[in-house]
């Protein structure tokens, strides 16, 4: 079975290298370029507020990357099985479903490079760095805020590209359907609000989608 | 202790000539009773001081004290005070008699073996309500032929 | 392998120039530069030197007038009737006359409202009525910033308190203004309340114990404005509890006030309690004359949102008898503060707070529910892949 | 000892401590005189240090002069020229002959780069914008920072807002249009169907004595307003119980709720662009010098002002603004010239993404 992993993840290596490879020093330069408001010795520093300011706008980039590298790892993990129309994988001596995780495993085993080099990067900008009183640190949380949410949309473009074509344009004609109604409603004067109610379900709160949302905060107070 | 002083020193000279209040006339009125209560059969006059302090806080005063007269000084002080100490002072400051275990109403009772002018210091241990208002009286009992 | 070794070598490599190029960081002054696009006008340094000139002359001039006022309130209160516990005056160019009937009024409605009656400190009030024509031989009197003389620098039972109207209540006083008297009156009777400021607290409590009174000394009586702020209004006084948190501007308010009121804002009791015990020392000194002054004006930034109305709130919290043995404790403020809450002060404030604004999550972790809601959904995807792949045929 | 000390200190100190306080406040007075002179001469330090501020903000800078006014600006790509061209006619057209007042007040501005994280100098004197704009919003710009000479404040008070030209006319004229059809109030009503007097006490050009009774004719109308503009207002303290007998359809409620409001705050049936449309028409109708006698008497009622404006009867006036306003109606939908080309292109385009499709390559 490790032999087999093997062979799936060397396979799966050479799909995706350029996107693991780009993705990690993206990763890697993040949190480096977020924290050059900061001071050193011999420099002064950000005000606080000019400092956390830079921090926010440059943490939207993190749940961007996560999402960009989900998506290009999962095209990458079924494309060739879709050109091949399966057939290698229905070949192979293996129940599909350990095939699959085999996929998944070895997909997320590469993702792990991007994941560590946030927390190799972001440790070090804040090692490197003097922060004003009263700020704090977070180089761990953030990595794995940044773990969890490639793991969410790698796992959710996973099963989406793994599905036919037919799969993909249900999910289009159920977001078309969505945004129909949300217009025909508020043409009529109806007050249905579907789009708030996705993005309370999804977005905020305990929503599935909230390790995406808020603030990827490198250093706070 | 010297700003409190001071202080004290200000609200002497200035409160007289204000209209009292509730607690003051209250203080006024306690004193009134307990000179009343202690009867006195002596001449000589009964002296009175009042004011006000703070939770901690101490004033004094000097009053002559006549040769071989008895002395009941008592000292009272409005509803917020929950404990008052009154002290009696040899002209050198040492402690005479000092009275700290009857709560709001402390007395000292006092034998003048000289006339000569004695400190009287009075302590505010406990105030629950800042400034208390407090009053005291050094009320010559009788002359006791010597 | 071979390709496997070349690839890591390149990231490493990438990821070391990088490295070489912003560790460590480059750091940079502040720029001072506006949230918005466009800045706004500054003084030139010459006339920002003129108003902290003129500024320095308000404060100078505030004790002044007050330990002026000491002799005219003596008269004052020599007339008034006995159980009289407020007094209040009008100045206007340094000649103290009667005080418009209707701001006297307002501020006796204001001091029943608070709930005075005859106190042990009274409070004498000078409502400074504003010049209406320009003077330019002196900086003009600004109308958010009040002095205070505390009793124990008067005559032990006199807190006085002198408060600029400005010029909209000036004229409404002179009757030049008399738009909408019913509502006007009552926005004057909420200014006076909270005018009335630690002189409230004063006659309402007394004098504070020495470690109570040099803490809120030490800290400008920033937790001590306004006795009774009453209930919590809709939309409250900060810019932070009138902003969407949805916006950015709200984390521009959130950041622009102290690092330990944020971490209050984030309901951290550790942060609520150094914000809220700032000031309070083992070794407490008062000055003599202890004259406040404090600024309202709008944009000056708290050290606690709200904090105006923090020890108002402990004392209708914790009840009178319990809020007189804190404020007229000997023992150190963190614990007498605690005692009379009967809880830490870092959890309490932490609560109270969160009654104004909704807890702000500070730092990257996200909400726990939400991580586990997206593992179990990630973890269904790929169940539900696998299934379908089981089910994959050729055909 | 030391209580020795004390006592004898209290004794000595009794008469004492007013002169100590008295010592004070000679020392606080000398303070705040010394403090005051050292105020006198910064301010006149500051003044000096303003006006060199003021010459060195705008050396180097050029002055472009269009008409009356003068812009004097930092070089930059900003089409100040063609922009000033545009606007002057504008300016000119509106306040005819006082516009030649304008060139006392040059206007000093200072272009910028748009990009917000480019480090600037601090802003002393003039208005900062960025220098990426087109002719016509630095047109607008200009038209929006104009100071209308001799502007008074009664006349800002029953205007509203402030007396400016514009580049928009005819959408102004055709909001005043859509207000008078679309105000639900019966007295705006009857003024878009030809009643003046009650156009006149919708602009308030009459007595404001039973303002609200000629505004908010019917009881309908004002329990509506209380409605949709006071709730939350009358809600709290004293007036939330008449909020609840207005909110029952009990007029006399609605009527002492709306009555109890600071006058001025009543809100107007017709949006400030009516009135604006209307000093307009008394500007256009009384020739160039119809602004300058529209300031000549700050203290004459508003109708005087500006029948004297534009020169005939406040009647005639009122007629002319609303012929103006109907004149303006807005046209229906119409497509521009360039929807049908738009239309096909896209069509196109997505017509050979269709064929290009690798579905069609299996």
């Amino acid at each position: 079975m490790i032999a087999m992993f093997r062979a799936v993840l060397y396979s799966e290596w050479k799909w995706s290298r350029l996107v693991v490879a780009l993705g990690t020093v993206a990763a890697f330069a993040i949190p480096l370029v977020s924290l050059q408001g900061a001071a050193r010795a011999d420099r002064g520093a950000l005000q606080a507020q000019e400092l956390l300011r830079s921090v926010q706008s440059w943490g939207t980039l993190y749940p961007l990357l996560a999402t960009a590298l989900g998506l290009l790892m999962a095209i990458a993990a079924w494309a060739p099985d879709h050109r091949g129309r399966h057939i290698h994988a229905l070949t192979l001596p293996l129940e599909r479903w350990r095939y699959v995780l085999l996929r998944f495993g070895a997909g997320f085993v590469l993702l792990a490079a991007p994941i560590a080099a946030v927390l190799i990067g972001s440790s070090l900008a804040v090692l490197t760095a003097t922060l004003p009183p009263g700020l704090q640190a977070y180089p761990i949380a953030l990595a794995v805020r940044f773990a969890f949410a490639v793991l969410v949309a790698y796992a959710v473009f996973f099963a989406v590209s793994s599905g036919t074509a037919r799969t993909a344009g249900i999910i289009l004609g159920v977001i078309a359907a969505v945004i129909l109604v949300q217009v025909v409603a508020s043409i009529a004067n109806i007050d249905l609000n579907l789009f708030g109610a996705a993005q309370t379900v999804l977005l905020l709160g305990p929503g599935p989608l909230a390790v995406f949302t808020g603030r990827w905060m490198l250093v706070d107070v | 202790m010297k700003v409190v002083i001071v202080l004290l020193a200000i609200a002497a000279l200035a409160r007289p000539a204000i209209a009292q209040q509730r607690w003051e006339r209250q203080v006024q009125e306690r004193v009134q009773r307990a000179i009343d209560a202690v009867a006195t059969s002596s001449r000589l006059p009964v002296v009175k001081r009042s004011g006000m302090l703070n939770t901690d806080e101490a004033a004094s005063f000097s009053t002559t004290l006549v040769q071989g007269t008895s002395y009941a000084i008592v000292a009272v002080c409005d509803d917020d005070c929950s404990r008052l100490q009154l002290t009696l002072l040899s002209p050198s400051g040492s402690d005479l008699a000092k009275e700290r275990n009857s709560e709001s109403l402390p007395i000292l009772h006092f034998h003048a073996e000289t006339t000569t002018v004695y400190g009287i210091r009075v302590v505010m241990e406990g105030c629950h309500w800042n400034p208390c208002w407090y009053g005291i009286a050094v009320v010559p009992l009788r002359k006791i032929p010597s | 392998m071979a390709s496997l070794k070349r690839w890591v070598v390149v990231g490493v490599t990438a990821c070391s120039v990088l490295a070489l190029a912003y560790l460590p960081p480059r750091g940079a002054t502040a720029s001072g530069r506006s949230f918005f696009m466009a800045q706004s006008r500054q003084g030139t340094r010459a006339r920002q030197r003129a108003q902290a000139l003129a500024d320095q002359w308000r404060g100078a001039d505030a004790a002044l007038r007050l330990l002026r006022a000491r002799r005219e309130v003596q008269e004052l209160l020599r007339e008034a009737k006995a159980g009289t516990s407020l007094v209040v005056v009008s100045e206007s160019a340094d000649v103290t006359t009667a005080a418009p009937p209707i701001a006297d009024s307002a501020i006796h409605i204001a001091w029943r409202q608070l709930g005075l009656g005859e106190t042990k400190v009274r409070v004498a009030v000078i409502i400074q009525l504003a010049i209406v024509s320009p003077v330019h031989d002196r900086p003009t009197i600004e109308a958010g910033i009040a002095a205070y003389l505390a009793p124990d620098s008067t005559d032990r039972t006199t807190c006085i308190a002198v408060l600029p109207s400005g010029n909209y209540w000036t004229r409404f006083f002179r009757g030049e203004r008399r738009d909408g008297a019913p509502f006007a009156f009552e926005a004057l009777v909420q200014t006076l309340k909270s005018g009335l400021g630690p002189c409230a607290f004063y006659a309402a409590y007394g004098t504070p114990g020495k470690s109570v009174r040099a803490w809120l000394v030490a800290r400008g009586w920033d937790l001590a404005l306004t006795l009774d702020a009453g209930a919590r209004g809709p939309y409250g006084n900060s810019l932070i509890e009138m902003t969407d948190r949805r916006y950015p501007w709200f984390w521009e308010a959130v950041y622009s006030v102290p690092p330990t009121a944020v971490a209050c804002l984030a309901s951290r009791p550790t942060g609520c309690r150094a914000a809220v015990l700032a000031g309070a020392s083992d070794d407490p000194s008062i000055p003599f004359p202890d004259l406040m002054r404090i600024d309202r004006r709008w944009g000056r930034v708290p050290r606690v949102v709200e904090g105006q109305r923090f020890l108002g709130d402990v004392a209708r919290a914790v009840g009178r008898d319990r809020f007189l043995n804190f404020w007229t404790t000997a023992l150190p403020v963190d614990t007498a503060l605690a005692a009379a809450l009967k809880r830490p002060v870092g959890e309490w404030t932490a609560d109270w707070q969160s009654g104004f604004v909704h807890p702000i999550r500070l730092g990257p972790a996200p909400p726990l529910g939400g991580v586990a809601i997206a593992l179990a959904i990630a973890a269904l995807a790929v169940a539900l892949v696998g299934v379908t792949a089981s089910r994959r045929q050729v055909r | 000892m030391s209580r020795l000390l004390g006592l004898v200190l209290a004794v000595s100190l009794l008469p004492s401590p007013l002169r100590s306080q008295d010592s004070l406040v000679v020392r606080l007075r000398r303070q705040a005189d010394s403090l005051l002179g050292t105020w006198r001469e910064a301010q006149l330090l500051a003044d000096v240090a303003d006006s060199l501020e003021q010459v060195r903000a705008t050396a180097g800078s050029d002055t472009i002069a269009v008409g009356g006014l003068r812009i004097i600006v930092n070089p930059s790509p900003l089409p100040w020229r063609e922009a000033a061209e545009h606007a002057w006619p504008v300016i000119d057209s509106l306040y005819g002959s006082a516009a030649e007042d304008l060139s006392r007040h040059p206007y000093i501005f200072r272009a910028v780069d748009p990009d917000s994280g480019v480090r600037r100098t601090v802003l002393h004197v003039g208005v900062e914008l960025p220098w990426d704009l087109d002719v016509r919003a630095t047109a607008t710009l200009l038209l929006t920072t104009v100071n209308a000479p001799r502007f008074d404040a009664a006349l800002a008070d029953w205007l509203g807002s402030g007396l400016r030209p514009t580049l928009h006319p005819q959408s102004e004229r055709a909001a005043v249009f859509v207000q008078l059809l679309t105000v639900p109030s019966e007295a705006v009503r009857a003024c878009f169907l030809g009643d003046i007097a009650h156009c006149k006490d919708v602009l308030q050009l009459g007595d404001s004595i039973g303002l609200l009774e000629r505004w908010y004719a019917t009881p309908a109308e004002r329990e509506a307003l209380v409605a949709s503009s006071f709730t939350d207002y009358f809600a709290r303290g004293a007036t939330a119980p008449s909020l609840q007998n207005c909110r029952q359809h009990r007029d006399d409620a609605c009527t002492s709720l709306l009555q109890s409001l600071p006058p001025g705050s009543l809100p107007r049936p017709l949006a400030h662009a009516a009135r604006i449309l209307l000093v307009r028409e008394a500007l256009r109708a009384g020739g160039r010098d119809a602004y300058r006698r529209l300031v000549a008497r700050p203290s004459a009622p508003i109708r005087e002002r500006l029948a004297s404006a534009a020169g005939m009867d406040i009647d005639s006036l009122v007629a002319r603004w609303r012929n103006a306003a109907l004149a303006a109606r807005p046209k229906p939908l119409t497509l521009p010239w360039w929807a049908g080309f738009a239309a096909i292109g896209w069509t196109a385009f997505f017509g050979l993404c269709a064929l290009r499709s690798s579905r069609w390559r299996l």
